[in-house]
């Protein structure tokens, strides 16, 4: 039986949960016990919620637009919603947020998405193809460069497939690990950089000698051809492989309340 | 001192053929009519300057206003991607579009060095990303005392800034309030400033979070009553997330962009009734 | 994450012999109680660092707690200056005292420089003056775009700082308002944050330029009503600009400061009685 | 007759005016249709808002403890006063106050004063005497170099006397024109620097090919004579010599209700 999620996406035919569902349970199962997390709209935002509704709800969200510790009772459209800034500890300048909170070296986890990632968790959000004759022009770095070299920890939302995991990014706009081993150091980049990747396959850590990322485990239903398939480069496979716990009953039902609020 | 006036005239004031214009507003308090009024005017080759250009940038890129666009992020929040810009940087329709784009920390400390009286900001950012190699503007230097090396951005002074506010009051002082984002510093970066706001008040009563510029820094006050729609204006309006939604639709053809241009911005009649 | 502590606790958990130490309070909510319990606590050799030491300074440089300030400008304002510490520079009593002294706008971008994770901050100064060969913490560097010289101040990174707010919550979050100075950088700059605060309320109620220090950057709050006297907490106190004349004649000379001290610090009870 | 001001100095016997009393009215009428002044507490705080009250009503005042446009109904006493947040249009941080508004170039006058003055308006507000083991330990910089630095124009208070102006400053506080023509360019300052320098005895302004200040004015029953004795180089004094009017019966009843606001 197919089922079909409350976000309108077709189920995976198990138990009610599909693919994001999944990326979501997992990415705010990696918040437990977190203080402090720089949150961006989507899959970010959704399960940084989602942790504040199940297991850690000091968790303090910032996001970009100034909102410190915003504790949305919907989902918000916007890193700019009103809702946000109405929820807010407080609200400051995007100067302070970038300057004082951020590079100040204040938060804990970050979350960053992109278009495209390669083995060192270097990520694209600008452009497809060529620079100055793109195929598909992106939006751009925003905060990401930021928050991947300030967070004390990254941690990365992206499917997997060929067309997001690939061998050579089309443009750098955000660090991961850049070449290996030492590089974020010689950049200046202060944060340990992205320390997880959650996909819709399961999750990657980066590898403690060279830095490259490393299947550690992965999502029920899924199996490691399923991984290795969807990665252009020879995947590493962490020798304990091991397997994500399916979302609980609690954890889908505070799903469906979030994404039940996110009318328009 | 700011004098208030219609917005036509003062946009005519303050927006020069190929002007630099930062127009602002980070999600909120995005100044919509301003940025039709310039297309109503018809400029052209104006650098424009925001963080996160959205669909009102993608509204004058379109209509071909400008021939250079200087940005953090540039999207249709939560929706996808700008197709007017899109089009224009990947087939130069309606002209081509030079771009010169940052991280949103490194636009926002050339805003701050800017209102700073300073030639350049620094900060951690840029080194390992291909953004270092194609924006001329990161430099890089180290420090005096620890010898790090750190990036530069240059100052941005704009000749003009236009945000939208609140309220202004009848000296032209002006309050803002909820998300301010970057626009104090940009208003204080810039030659001339255009603040459009909700309304104009007999005395400006001061909020939490509220943010002040006084009239001795502003050249323009217009009153644009729902000035930010679809964006929103806390206290006044709220988002209209539909509009953002459909404006996905309504600009990845050029004819229908170009009809919803004419309903919607050139008869101003009907500005605001989307 | 704050906790709340009593002040001699706080302060006994904060300060350590030879810390760097930032009191901040720039004319309004000085933390006086809590520079008293130092005192009471016999801190020696503390590097003390505020834009504006004042009275409360002189009575800790009076009691021999500070080997070495860092400042902008020293004295009792509207009144004149501070015998204590005159004593202490020009004589030696009760112990040498290094001075490190710069203007308020290169002290205040020390501060934003430690807040802002960078290793120096930027400013236009210094050059032409004597600071500028009297302090090795001031050095030049040239603008990477226009090659202006400008002057450079190395992050200022104080071990602990402690400030005044008004009111605290029962999680430890703080709220201050009124004149605010440099408190959050201060704050934001340091590795230990104490707030003394007037009253611990249920729930922080934002008001028209107040500034919050969530409890994640601060370290112990402890309550101290009218722990600012003689300076003042807007909401709660007025300034006793009468204390500010009287302390003049009280720190002139060594015997009448260490009547005064014993009376009104190392009583408790009588503190804030003068 | 000997006449007492309402400040308790003793007058000059010849209008119920004192010479601090024609100073600050002389400052004061130096902000005659300017716009925006920055201002320390004492004779230029007094001086600003013998200004308002007399013909230059919404002269904008700031003060560094970052109050913008303070409208003050008594005179405070710090800088820091409460009635000066309260009555303001604005209150930003002292971080604020430098960065944007002072070094921003945004000041149009700024007022000083110092324990003494050179003949290029350079001021000593630290120290006199040796600087390790001076006779005096005066205050220091506070916000004076920056405001010497970046007010378009700077109007420096001072009485004139062999203490307080000498032919080499101890300690070089803040710079006026440093050692004459071209210096300021060469230090990077901005502003025009002391354009008028307001003594007990008369005005000073700065020889324009030299930037030595040199007497132009003096008060009502000053001889130059006295202008000579009391400066220890010898004063340059202008062609035209000029004679300031004696303070108005409007002025004096202005500033007689300001001072009489100052109460504890």
């Amino acid at each position: 039986m197919t089922t079909v999620s409350a976000t309108g996406r077709e189920g995976d035919g198990t138990s009610g949960y599909d693919r994001d569902d999944m990326m979501i349970v997992a990415a705010s199962r990696a918040l437990l016990g977190r203080k402090v997390c720089f949150v961006g709209i989507g899959l970010p935002s959704t399960a940084a919620n989602l942790a504040r509704a199940t297991h850690t709800p000091d968790l303090v969200l910032i996001y970009e637009s100034g909102t410190i510790g915003a504790k949305p009772s919907r989902l918000p459209l916007s890193i700019g919603d009103g809702e946000l800034a109405l929820t807010a500890d407080t609200v400051v300048s995007v100067p302070e947020i970038f300057n004082y909170w951020l590079q100040g070296g204040r938060v804990e986890v970050g979350f960053l998405s992109a278009a495209q990632m390669d083995r060192y968790g270097n990520l694209n959000s600008t452009v497809i193809g060529d620079y100055d004759h793109p195929t598909v022009r992106l939006p751009g770095a925003g905060g990401a460069p930021e928050i991947a070299g300030s967070c004390r920890e990254v941690i990365v939302l992206i499917r997997q497939s060929h067309r997001t995991f690939v061998e050579d990014l089309d443009f750098r706009t955000t660090v991961g690990f850049g070449d290996g081993s030492g590089d974020r150091e010689r950049f200046g980049l202060r944060g340990a950089g992205p320390t997880l990747v959650i996909t819709d396959l399961g999750l990657l850590r980066p590898d403690e000698q060279t830095c490259e990322l490393t299947m550690t485990a992965l999502h029920p239903g899924v199996e490691l051809q399923d991984a290795l398939d969807a990665t252009p480069w020879k995947l590493k496979v962490a020798p304990d492989l091991g397997r994500t716990d399916p979302p609980s009953e609690t954890e889908l039902a505070n799903l469906r309340s979030l994404l039940a609020t996110q009318g328009r | 001192m700011a004098e208030i006036e219609s917005l036509a005239n003062a946009v005519a004031a303050v927006v020069h053929e190929g002007d630099c214009v930062a127009i602002e507003g980070f999600t909120h308090l995005i100044p919509v009519a301003a940025g039709h009024e310039i297309i109503r005017q018809g400029r052209k080759g104006l650098t424009l300057v925001r963080l996160t250009p959205d669909i009102v940038f993608d509204q004058m890129i379109g209509m071909g206003c400008a021939s250079k666009l200087v940005f953090g992020w540039g999207g249709n929040p939560g929706v996808g991607s700008l197709h007017r810009l899109r089009d224009a940087v990947e087939n130069g329709w309606p002209n081509p579009i030079e771009l010169e784009e940052h991280s949103h920390a490194g636009l926002t400390n050339r805003f701050v060095a800017a209102a700073s009286g300073l030639p350049f900001g620094v900060l951690r950012g840029y080194f390992g990303t291909s953004l270092m190699g194609r924006n001329e503007s990161i430099k890089q230097l180290n420090c005096p005392f620890t010898g790090e090396t750190l990036a530069a951005v240059p100052a941005l002074h704009p000749d003009v800034t236009i945000i939208h506010a609140q309220q202004a009051d009848r000296h032209g002082n002006v309050l803002m309030w909820g998300i301010t984002g970057v626009n104090k510093e940009a208003a204080l970066a810039a030659s001339r400033v255009l603040v459009t706001v909700e309304e104009i008040v007999n005395k400006l009563t001061l909020v939490p979070g509220g943010v002040v510029l006084p009239n001795w820094v502003v050249d323009y006050v217009a009153v644009a009553p729902r000035g930010t729609y679809p964006s929103y204006t806390t206290g006044y309006s709220d988002r209209d997330n539909d509009a953002y939604v459909r404006w996905d639709a309504i600009s990845r053809e050029r004819d229908t962009f170009l009809t919803w241009i004419d309903e919607h911005v050139m008869s101003p009649t009907t500005e605001r009734s989307s």
